[in-house]
């Protein structure tokens, strides 16, 4: 059977499509109380003609720069606590175990004390998305580096590789598939602690906040497109950044 | 060893002595002997008992539900490049979506309560199982595949022989990455949506401003979190006890 | 009496201008080209020939793997329509499910067969003594050398009773002393077990040590360039000038197509062991 | 040390018009309040009231940045922020407030921020018309908040206790759901349940206003300790202003100008004036701290105990300060404005 690219991508697009027109007709019938399920033009139409789903647009950009510093924060020092514990048994024994039972600790569960002790500030949202993007990050890329075949460790030392080479020609090399999967995770991650963070945090704006406001208020429609929105960037990114992966880590060959 | 206690020590001197000393006022930062005498508390009068009975039932109620249509869909799925095609791309979309997303509908459709617990905490199994297994089964290795046609096995050992036994570490990381996502959510439900439960005993510690309860809530939630993956882990030792030992 | 059990076991295959071609990047390719030999009841032939002659995919097109090709298969005179009990076949990795133990590796060549468990594990235990590997029953996989492995994967092709045992490069990737070891035991297994053996080899001594008679191929495509009797008697003495001036009969009929002498047979053999350590190691 | 040889020098150097002054102004003022809903950041109380027409600035002067922070969060975010010192005033209600005094964050009570109207309300379509009837029915609130409060209050005024209903302790959002869904029949709110009315959702079967105004939910301005024990002189210009508001916003005159401002802050303009229809907010938003307020004040630190939301005592005499409210009325004349209440809110004296 011939598989046709397009084909594949039509047939994706086929659950999605009853699903629309399911909500179509349960709104075009009143089946469902149109206050709980909200026709689709009308969720549509809220980012553009609602003055209070206009909001949408800077609380996704405050959102958006939210999550790119505290993943920017939080991914770097994952990386390198990763590269201390993957590199260094010594700090592997004295962190590791550490890391392992604080990683434990459900991420949300943070929440309570950062408010305690940053507030509801920028800064509690910081950290905690710091948080939500450093533990994939450091996981990732101690994994990686204990995964370097021994086999070129052992070669690499018979070579007598200055620590440098060693670190550049071989370590990141052979490292960096993981530490890109641990990148791609720690951002996805990132924005689901920013949406989070701004969902259970409150005050200020936010796609979280627009989320949970529009829920005060018992607005769905502003709900239903916050979720989509949440979602769409999610998806978005996962796009994205596979691309980008790829290029990163051109040897590796791609499963399709 | 006394090397990996040197860390959690250090840092628990330096909370003794920032504590002490007032560095941060007691009513931000606890002392540790505080934290300590709230968990006992919390352990005595029953609240933490309690509260991870009710977490506990919810999460076994949960992830039984949502293994259980993980695991067909994703057997479904591994065998059928077309279902996999019409199913798939939806799956991973909605797999982008945290519970936090879901949670607004969900609440609507479902009430606050139990229901409403175990089919977050079910969504966040299934997701993952299936996607782990419907890929554990597509990476079966074609050799062993082609063996199994030789040797023309009926279609139950195709599945208990090949296809379950093959795909197993996969659909195993799929199972612990499922119950990670799941007592993520239960925390996560529990704390912004509940009455019960350990989730809700920090918010409520949050609420009553008692940063001590919110560190045995931590503190709790870290071990179970613990027991739960090292529980999973040696399960699975046992399972793949054909495997080569990795030195 | 005895010659109609014999009869019973073995088979005859013939191949009859068979051709096979896939579609690569749109074009055709053609793999196999007008492939004609017999396989007489109770007879062990060996097909050999360089890499990319297409070996491998004629064993497949005999198994019923693949089922696209033109011509005709025919087993006792009959056309093969996918995999059957009457065909047994040996890959050249084992192939062993790593997650079975031995005994249950091979009992899933009855799987299909209908037989009871106590049948199932009298008929294994037996083999398992065939092919020598008592005391290793309930170990796994992993646990085996190569040429263990290899021999229960023959186990497990066996049990069915297949009247005609495929064998695509067996014994490839043992060293050379196993592999010297597993040859007796290949010719013993025959021996005992009267069947007709169809192998694919790339070494021409392992040919000429074991066969009836040989195919020769050459490449691109795969096409039939000889076919060589051995009518000496077992055990075949290696060192022997007459084992030599077999080997050199056969080698003539390689080396007079240009592309085996060049590319074929020299590069053939590191290749392949190449493409063995990576998959190893 | 430092900083009087820094002032030293400025007063040398500086020149004579700030030479005379005790205390440096603050570079800036943090406020915090209970904010809602989207539009601008401003809520729906006094301190907003001083906040847009401007009468803390024109007391500090133009100097002194002055920022408000309302909170979606409401209570527990706000104590959150107090405890960080990411404040140094704050009006919110009287529950949360009483938590934070409780674990020891010191703050100081320095005026009264009038009391919001609370509403109970049940799912259309059920049979109930009167607390009485809510026996046996499950009661949404947000538990430690005036609203938890409120509730129980209402259950006692009407021969019920707490065990004759089941409550659910969720957030504003989610019991809006809850009710939506069914999982709760009942709710205790503020007039953000209006809206839910007007949707057709629920019925109101209680309001505070006119059944019982004694449970009608306190709320307070506060200051830090630290704030006023550093800026005692701006401590008092802050409550000149919040008391120049309350004044201003007492005239009848301003009803109007008042309700559009807090309409900003999302609640919409048709909940507020429904929230203050038929009464005066010169009596609503009363800011002393007479014994009326001290009565709910206290009534409140008894429930917070009985309740166990707090571990240790509250003495109410401690946290109270009214000399600067005494200051601000006597400075603009204004002692004899708003009357004296007993605790049962009976005017007593003029």
């Amino acid at each position: 059977m011939p598989e046709n690219k397009y084909d594949v991508f039509l047939r994706g697009l086929a659950f999605p499509a009853v699903l629309v027109l399911a909500w179509i007709l349960v709104g075009q019938f009143g089946l469902i109380d149109p206050r709980l399920l909200v026709p689709v033009q009308r969720v549509i139409a809220v980012p553009f003609f609602d003055p209070d789903g206009r909001t949408i647009w800077l609380s996704l950009v405050t959102s958006l720069v939210r999550m790119v510093a505290g993943f920017l924060i939080g991914g770097g020092l994952g990386i390198l606590i990763g590269f201390v514990i993957g590199t260094s048994s010594l700090a592997n024994r004295l962190i590791g175990p550490s890391f392992t039972a604080v990683r434990q600790i459900t991420v949300f569960a943070w929440i309570p004390l950062l408010t305690a002790w940053f507030g509801n500030s920028d800064g509690a949202k910081l950290v905690f998305i710091a948080l939500s993007a450093f533990f994939p990050a450091a996981l990732n890329t101690q994994q990686g580096l204990r995964d370097v075949p021994i086999a070129l460790i052992e070669t690499s030392h018979v070579m007598r590789l200055s620590w440098r080479t060693h670190l550049f020609r071989l370590l990141l090399p052979s490292a960096l598939p993981s530490i890109a999967i641990g990148i791609e995770i720690a951002l996805i991650s990132a924005w689901i602690g920013t949406v989070g963070a701004e969902y259970a945090m409150g005050f200020g704006r936010g796609i979280g906040i627009f989320l949970a406001e529009g829920r005060e208020q018992f607005r769905m429609d502003i709900v239903l497109i916050g979720v989509v929105t949440l979602a769409l960037v999610g998806y978005g990114m996962n796009i994205v950044l596979r691309c980008g992966l790829r290029r990163l880590v051109p040897w590796q060959r791609q499963n399709s | 060893m006394l090397l990996p206690l040197i860390l959690p020590l250090s840092v628990l001197l330096l909370w003794q002595i920032a504590t002490a000393r007032e560095w941060l006022a007691p009513q931000i930062l606890p002392s540790p002997l505080t934290v300590f005498w709230t968990f006992v508390d919390l352990v005595t009068s029953g609240d933490i008992v309690e509260g991870l009975a009710i977490s506990l039932r919810r999460i076994s109620v949960g992830f039984a539900i949502g293994a259980a249509f993980g695991l067909s869909l994703g057997i479904a799925m591994g065998r059928s490049a077309k279902l996999e095609q019409y199913v798939g791309p939806s799956l991973r979309a909605i797999a982008q979506v945290p519970s936090l997303g879901w949670l607004p509908f969900l609440m609507l459709i479902f009430g606050i309560g139990e229901t409403l617990n175990y089919v977050i905490i079910a969504k966040a199994c299934f997701v993952p199982i299936t996607i782990n297994t419907a890929a554990g089964i597509r990476n079966i290795p074609v050799h062993y595949v082609e063996v199994a046609h030789v040797l023309r096995l009926r279609r139950s050992a195709m599945l208990f022989r090949l296809i379950l036994p093959g795909a197993l570490p996969t659909i195993f990381s799929g199972i612990r990455l499922a119950l990670g996502h799941a007592w993520i959510a239960m925390v996560v439900v529990e704390m912004l949506a509940d009455t019960a439960g350990v989730g809700y005993m920090m918010t409520w510690g949050r609420t009553l401003f008692q940063i001590d309860i919110v560190i045995v809530g931590m503190v709790v939630i870290g071990a179970i979190g613990f027991l739960m993956d090292g529980g999973l882990r040696w399960i699975e030792r046992r399972l793949r006890r054909w495997a080569p030992v990795h030195a | 009496m005895r010659a109609e059990a014999l009869l019973d076991t073995r088979s005859s295959l013939d191949i009859q201008a068979v051709s096979k071609s896939y579609r690569v990047d749109g074009k055709p390719r053609e793999i196999l080209r007008d492939i004609r030999f017999t396989v007489e009841p109770g007879e062990l032939v060996s097909v050999i020939g360089a890499s990319g002659c297409g070996k491998s995919t004629l064993l497949r097109l005999i198994i019923g793997l693949d089922t696209d090709y033109e011509g005709d298969i025919l087993l006792d005179g009959r056309s093969i329509d996918g995999p059957t009990a009457d065909r047994g076949i040996v890959f050249q990795e084992p192939r062993l499910f790593p997650w079975l133990s031995v005994e249950q590796n091979i009992a899933l060549g009855l799987d299909s067969s209908g037989a009871s468990p106590a049948e199932v594990k009298r008929i294994v235990t037996e083999h398992i003594e065939i092919v020598r590997l008592n005391g290793f029953a309930r170990a796994y996989p992993h646990q085996l050398s190569g040429g263990m492995a290899q021999r229960a994967a023959i186990a497990r092709a066996l049990v069915s009773r297949p009247k005609i045992l495929l064998l695509d490069e067996p014994l490839g990737a043992l060293d050379s002393q196993t592999r010297a070891y597993m040859q007796d035991e290949l010719l013993e297994i025959w021996r005992r077990e009267k069947i007709t053996i169809v192998m694919v080899t790339h070494d021409i001594e392992e040919a000429v040590y074991l066969s009836d008679k040989i195919v020769v191929m050459e490449p691109e495509p795969g096409r039939v360039c000889g076919i060589v009797s051995i009518d000496a008697p077992h055990p075949r003495r290696r060192g022997t000038s007459k084992f030599s001036a077999l080997k050199d009969r056969v080698l003539s009929v390689l080396v007079r197509t240009q592309s085996a002498a060049s590319a074929g047979l020299v590069r053939s053999h590191p290749a392949a062991q190449g493409g063995i350590a990576r998959r190893y190691g | 040390m430092i900083r009087s040889l820094l002032l030293s020098l400025l007063t040398l150097f500086g020149g004579a018009g700030i030479a005379a002054a005790a205390e440096p102004a603050p570079g800036a003022i943090h406020f915090g309040a209970v904010g809602s809903g989207y539009g601008q950041q401003v809520g729906t109380q006094l301190i907003a009231i001083a906040h847009i027409k401007g009468f803390i600035q024109a007391e500090v002067g133009d100097a002194v940045k002055l920022d408000f922070n309302y909170f979606t969060g409401t209570g527990p975010a706000i104590n959150e922020a107090i405890a960080n010192g990411q404040l140094d005033f704050a009006q919110y209600g009287s529950l949360p407030s009483i938590i934070l005094r409780a674990t020891g964050v010191g703050t100081k009570i320095i005026a009264s921020g009038g009391g919001t109207n609370i509403y109970g309300v049940v799912r259309t379509g059920l049979p109930i018309n009167s607390i009485k009837e809510l026996k046996g029915h499950s009661v949404t609130i947000q538990k430690a908040t005036i609203l938890h409060w409120s509730l129980l209050e209402t259950l006692k005024a009407n021969g019920l206790t707490e065990r004759d209903i089941t409550i659910l302790d969720l957030k504003t959002a989610d019991q809006l759901a809850a009710l939506a869904s069914g999982s709760a029949d009942a709710e205790f709110g503020t007039a953000s349940v209006l809206p839910l009315r007007d949707q057709g959702l629920v019925k109101v079967i209680y309001t505070s206003q006119r059944d019982d105004p004694r449970a009608t939910g306190p709320s307070a301005f506060f200051v830090t300790d630290a704030f006023a024990a550093k800026y005692p002189e701006t401590t008092q210009h802050v409550v000149n202003g919040f008391i120049k508001a309350a004044q201003w916003v007492a005239q009848p005159e301003n009803r109007e100008e008042a309700l559009q401002i807090w309409a900003k802050s999302g609640v919409s303009y048709a909940s507020l004036k429904e929230e203050y229809a038929n009464e005066q907010l010169h009596d609503r938003l009363d800011p002393r701290l007479d014994d009326f307020f001290r009565g709910q004040y206290a009534d409140g630190i008894d429930f917070a105990k009985q309740q166990k939301l707090t571990r240790k005592d509250v003495d109410l005499s401690q946290w109270v300060d009214p000399s600067y409210e005494a200051k601000a009325l006597a400075t603009l004349g204004l002692q004899n404005y708003w009357p004296n209440r007993d605790v049962n809110g009976a005017v007593v004296s003029n």
